[in-house]
């Protein structure tokens, strides 16, 4: 499916065709509010078809692990239409980034053993470990490994953990004597305990997880991981950038939609020039944050630019806008923008989650600083 | 009124010494105390002796409410918040004097609560524009429609009703303001669920309800002139209260700062700071704009106040969010339902709840237009629905 | 047209190579140069033959100006900037044959310059409400009027002139479009100097000029048409150069940052991070249109673009000032007049010279109307100058 | 004159009313516009009758200096109507800085000597030092001072000087061996050169000085002088951002009196939201400006606030409100708002000027941050 930057070629807008019309009928917005008030907050059922159905979960990943071999840019498109139908699965935890890790990873057994059941979506998968700052912080890791009879034993505790409390396969980076090593608990042993938070994004979930001498397996060595977990966290920036293009681009159709349909004074709001302009406004923030989006899943998936910068460049656009739109399409609708029926609340708040999960605008402004202006040389 | 000019301080001062001598705060039901404080004439200083009143210059009541609260007494418009705020002012200047006692001191003490039935689905900043019917049968009055945003409404005996009494003529022309009993059959309360989980409106729907003529305040057809005597009420010392520096909003991002020194950084510091200066030079303005107008702050100025302060609010809320980082992305719960303003509400919840600020009482777009227009004197907009029968305009 | 299907990329440049080494840049006079180049049809290459073109796809032009550049010749529009831009493709669509090969060589060589003479004190963003009247007389038509921002007015020999022939109709429908020799009698044509101190455009003033009726382009009453003709020109192409990461303001922004260490602190640090990846995300944005469009940007889109970039590059150059600090209250000279484009402009310039982006070719206020409309298509504003004689239109 | 906080009393609004009266007479724009283009910059004329005749020009200074002893505010709103004019005049090197650093002194004989000319008007003053970052910066100091024949002579040069070449009265910061000490320059020594500076504010002069061996006189110790010059930084920034707040409410008046009049689509353009709401922010960011200078003039004047704060709070609100509004005024003038024949442009370059000149707005914000932040304790 590949082609040159920007480039999206008629499979691409099929792909889209696909999601966007699985998304209506499968998960329409009484789906997805009924999804979200549900004990586990996703529906696995509807994950599983994504999967295997539908094919689409594995985008990114090569055949040989279960993936469709299309490209980052092909998943980045299915993204952004989950972010748009704000369809509750696990999306983060999952698709951004314990694909990615899994994907990175050097050891062939791993992957092969791994990969398949999440890209089918017969399993969920998540990381607990300190990647939530869009890069990888050794120095946050708050788990422990020690060995014993053979094996290792995980002991520490992790906040925020995406998809956290549904997850089949934890990965957790742990500190071993010799350095941050990258660990894999599967199943439900009992040593690893959940606690769900309630999160201000209704539509998905995040646990806090206690691992009490909990068996693991070593799955990267001390040399791999922090490279691993580095190169997941930009592929699940640019994700979730498209994520973020997906629901302001919706908020935006929602918010012109109203203003030509909503009279006040004898005429359409949107014919109000206060309306009007901020609305334009929200149009260009939104064709920013595609450009940048895409332009990173095209740079992680080319190498058309450096994937450090790209993926900062995504993530604090999509973030910016995301954030920026939404907030204009509930002042916009006036007091039914605020409302719980009305789901402007639930692309806001998904807004605001994403604008600090995987790094905060002001953490990837400093990395893009740092790569564009520290080491430029005067001219 | 040749009583009111010899009404001082001093006199109402010791007036309300007296009520609290006699009734001291702490062992009084509060109903029996505003009960006394409405019969001494100072639930409202400058209302009519006899309606809760001493004819005396509106200024005094600061005195009163002083002594009140000195005594351990409760700030009288928390008693019934929409009552004493815009409802009183009306009944007194539109009631007969009958039908005004009757429902003035029940409404001092806060035995009958009351709400405001203005805002409809389809006439938000278009007020005017508002849909609900009332049809003339007999000495009664037959309304039918929906209403929105109505705060206590579920907790209040009466409302104040603006409805649409002839559609044939233009907008500001056919409507009439009536009393409404909230327990008339044909009312119907549902709570509004918002963004923050919470129910603080309710939406009220009116299916045949019967208003008695006697309930009408002001002329048939006389409606808007009658709203807008309430919606001034509403107005009226916006600014007399000026918080003190630092308190408010920008206070609480300013305890958020010190008790989170990891996450502070020299780009969020300028940020912060920046906001304490606007919010600090917005309190000056009120400040002086309540020296230059001798006392509180409304009318078109009001929109001044109104605007930068919901703007501020959204802005530091935001800046709290980002300074809590993935704390922000957690909740306290969604599954309590009915607001609670007395726990402390947690910094997520004001986010959220802030942005309502720039919607409600009037969108910013709205007091935009008012500071441009009647503060500025700019040009009106261009409209088509002037001087056109409501019935004809067009509508969503 | 029968040969235009026929004419390649590889026979373009054969012929641009052709007129290269028969008359060598370095040492051919522009205009001898240019004039070889439009005979042999290269000016325009999908022009028809013998005006300047070869009726072949308009895309092969890039191919041709690079054969020229690559050998040291112009860039062909800088030669007559609004001769290339916006004069030659209307002509070609509306002056008779005779007319435009009379016209299009000389502007091909720029031996005769032209300007435009549109805008009116009177009529900016609402440019159709101009007042300039031209009038009936005999075969000719007197005009009389004000023009203004007519860049290169003062060298011009040609102007395209759009005047009002009905004040009885409709203000798009009573407008005729000329093309006026500014030697005539009666143009007067005086420097405009503007807040840089230099005189980048002018002021044209018309006193009963006679324009004989040939040199009207479109029927009478139909010069809205052509105009919208000769501003799309204008517009075509905005994208066609996407210039490279880091280039244009920006670039200047990124350089004065490097030579300036000890002004750098986080704040501003993180201000042109941000500045820098708006401007990124503007251009990559470019990009992206450009695809998707499989070549220019124009029409609304480009509206988004103009809105962007002026706004851009004015938020840069007060990032400039603000880095220069004291620096940036000392200024070059205010004495030279003349615009003069080729000596390095210096910061402080460029920051006056950038109040002028979000005004000049459609303020920003018009741009987002033209985004919102005809990107978004929400409704127009509500107007009362349609169907309405221009005469009876309020004006100021 | 006084009274508390924001009552402008009447013999303020009487003092405003005669101000303003004097500027509309006697410096019209087109006075305004010759005077810019005069080889010194000002009309030592007008500017002696401001403080001979009007007595305007030493309201804060005490009577015994031949000052009118009225106070800051007062002072405030003569300055306020002088930049809502553009009076060309050295209110910056005089008014602002010249006079306060004398008035702050503790010798006597000083004082006596040297305020009253400068009060009169019939003398200019400034000082040539590193106070233009709205603080006594004494590491900036360029000019070193040594002790010769029982004098000093002073040597070095000073960039930015305000009314520098104009000025009959030097004060200089200078270095010695024990600390640095002010100094005082008189007339026109052949070894203190002046190279006058094209500004970007045609209105208001800066000129280059550099003293080659210069005598001069001591007038503050080592001790005094860091504390005076720190002084008389505060009361400059807070009359300058009376002069921003004066310039800036012109530029709101001419810009609705624009709006009103101008027809564009058949309607005044001030009928269109985008128009109006930019004026309403406009008005916002006056009345903000006009609070935080007035409260800082108010609190150097009663001591109500802390000096520090006061003055950077006026000074970083007026500069931002300021450029604010005069670019907003350009914009909503359209064509006319950026050529030479309009007014907006004089005072979109002063504003932009005193934006920068006494401190920038983020240096200001940095101070406030610090009293404000970095002192608070946890609550």
């Amino acid at each position: 499916m590949n082609g040159r930057e920007f480039d999206f070629t008629e499979e691409l807008g099929e792909l889209r065709t696909l999601v966007r019309q699985f998304c209506e009928e499968q998960s329409p917005e009484d789906v997805v509010r009924t999804t979200m008030d549900s004990e586990a907050g996703f529906d696995p059922a509807l994950w599983r078809r994504l999967g295997t159905d539908l094919g689409v979960l594995g985008l990114h990943v090569p055949e040989a692990y279960g993936g469709g071999d299309a490209g980052l840019v092909a998943q980045a498109v299915v993204v952004e239409e989950l972010g748009a139908a704000l369809v509750c699965g696990p999306v983060l935890g999952t698709l951004a980034l314990a694909v990615p890790v899994l994907c990175a990873l050097s050891r062939e057994d791993v992957k092969e053993t791994h990969l398949p059941g999440l890209v089918s979506g017969d399993r969920v998968g998540t990381i607990a470990g300190p990647l939530l700052q869009g890069t990888f912080d050794a120095a946050g890791v708050t788990v422990t490994a020690v060995e014993a009879d053979g094996g290792w034993r995980l002991n520490g505790a992790v906040g925020h953990v995406p998809d956290g409390a549904a997850a089949d396969l934890v990965l957790v980076p742990a500190r071993t004597p010799a350095g941050t090593a990258l660990f894999l608990v599967e199943g439900a042993p009992a040593q690893l305990r959940r606690t769900p938070l309630t999160t201000l994004d209704q539509t998905r979930r995040q646990a806090e997880l206690e691992l009490v001498d909990c068996p693991a397996v070593q799955i990267a060595d001390e040399t791999e991981t922090a490279q691993v977990c580095e190169q997941a966290a930009r592929v699940a920036a640019v994700l979730l950038a498209a994520e973020q293009v997906g629901g302001a681009q919706v908020m935006l159709g929602r918010t012109v939609e109203h203003a030509s349909g909503r009279y006040q004074f004898g005429v359409p709001i949107g014919s109000f020039q206060a309306v009007k302009h901020r609305c334009a406004d929200m149009l260009v923030a939104v064709e920013q944050a595609r450009s940048a989006a895409y332009h990173g899943a095209w740079s992680l998936q080319d190498g058309t630019d450096d994937p450090a910068l790209a993926a900062s460049m995504a993530k604090a656009v999509a973030s910016d806008s995301y954030v920026k739109v939404a907030a204009a399409a509930i002042q916009l609708h006036g007091g039914t923008g605020f409302s719980w029926e009305y789901p402007a609340h639930l692309y806001f708040k998904r807004a605001a989650t994403d604008a600090v999960v995987l790094g905060s605008t002001e953490q990837h402004i400093d990395r893009i600083a740092a790569l564009v202006l520290d080491a430029a040389p005067g001219r | 009124m040749t009583t009111a000019t010899a009404t001082t301080a001093e006199t109402v001062e010791e007036l309300a010494r007296t009520v609290v001598r006699e009734r001291p705060p702490a062992t009084t039901p509060t109903a029996e105390l505003m009960g006394a404080w409405y019969d001494a004439g100072l639930a409202w200083v400058h209302f009519p002796r006899g309606l809760g009143g001493l004819e005396a210059p509106r200024m005094l009541q600061t005195a009163a409410n002083r002594v009140l609260k000195e005594a351990g007494g409760p700030e009288p418009r928390t008693v019934n918040i929409i009552g004493y705020g815009i409802v009183a002012g009306t009944i007194v200047r539109y009631a007969p004097p009958e039908l005004a006692a009757r429902l003035l001191r029940p409404l001092a003490t806060g035995e009958e609560l009351w709400c405001q039935l203005f805002s409809e689905p389809g006439a938000g900043s278009d007020l005017a524009g508002l849909a609900t019917r009332a049809v003339r049968d007999g000495d009664d009055w037959v309304v039918t429609g929906q209403k929105v945003w109505n705060s206590l409404a579920h907790l209040a005996r009466w409302g104040i009703l603006l409805a649409r009494t002839d559609p044939d003529v233009p907008k500001h022309k056919g409507l009439t303001y009536f009393l409404v009993d909230m327990q008339s059959p044909g009312v119907e309360v549902r709570p509004l669920r918002q963004i923050t989980g919470r129910a603080q409106f309710n939406e009220v729907f009116l299916e045949g309800v019967r208003i008695p003529d006697a309930m009408r305040l002001g002329d048939v057809g006389a409606g808007w002139a009658v709203s807008l005597s309430t919606l001034s009420d509403e107005r009226v010392g916006l600014g007399d209260r000026v918080p003190a520096r630092g308190a408010g909003s920008i206070g609480e991002a300013l305890a958020l700062w010190a008790a989170r020194p990891d996450r502070q950084t020299p780009v969020l510091r300028d940020r912060l700071a920046r906001l304490w200066l606007r919010s600090e030079s917005h309190r000056l303005t009120v400040e002086r704009a309540k020296v230059a107008a001798g006392h509180g702050v409304f009318g078109p100025e009001a929109a001044i106040t109104k605007l930068v302060a919901s703007e501020l609010n959204q802005q530091v809320y935001e800046f709290c969010q980002e300074l809590l980082g993935l704390e922000g992305t957690l909740y306290e719960s969604y599954t309590s339902v009915l607001e609670d303003d007395d726990s402390p509400t947690p910094y997520q919840r004001k986010f959220l709840r802030s942005r309502a600020a720039t919607i409600e009482g009037g969108t910013s777009e709205i007091q935009r237009n008012i500071v441009a227009e009647r503060v500025l004197r700019l040009p009106a907009d261009l409209r088509n629905d002037k001087n056109v029968p409501w019935r004809d305009v067009p509508r969503s």
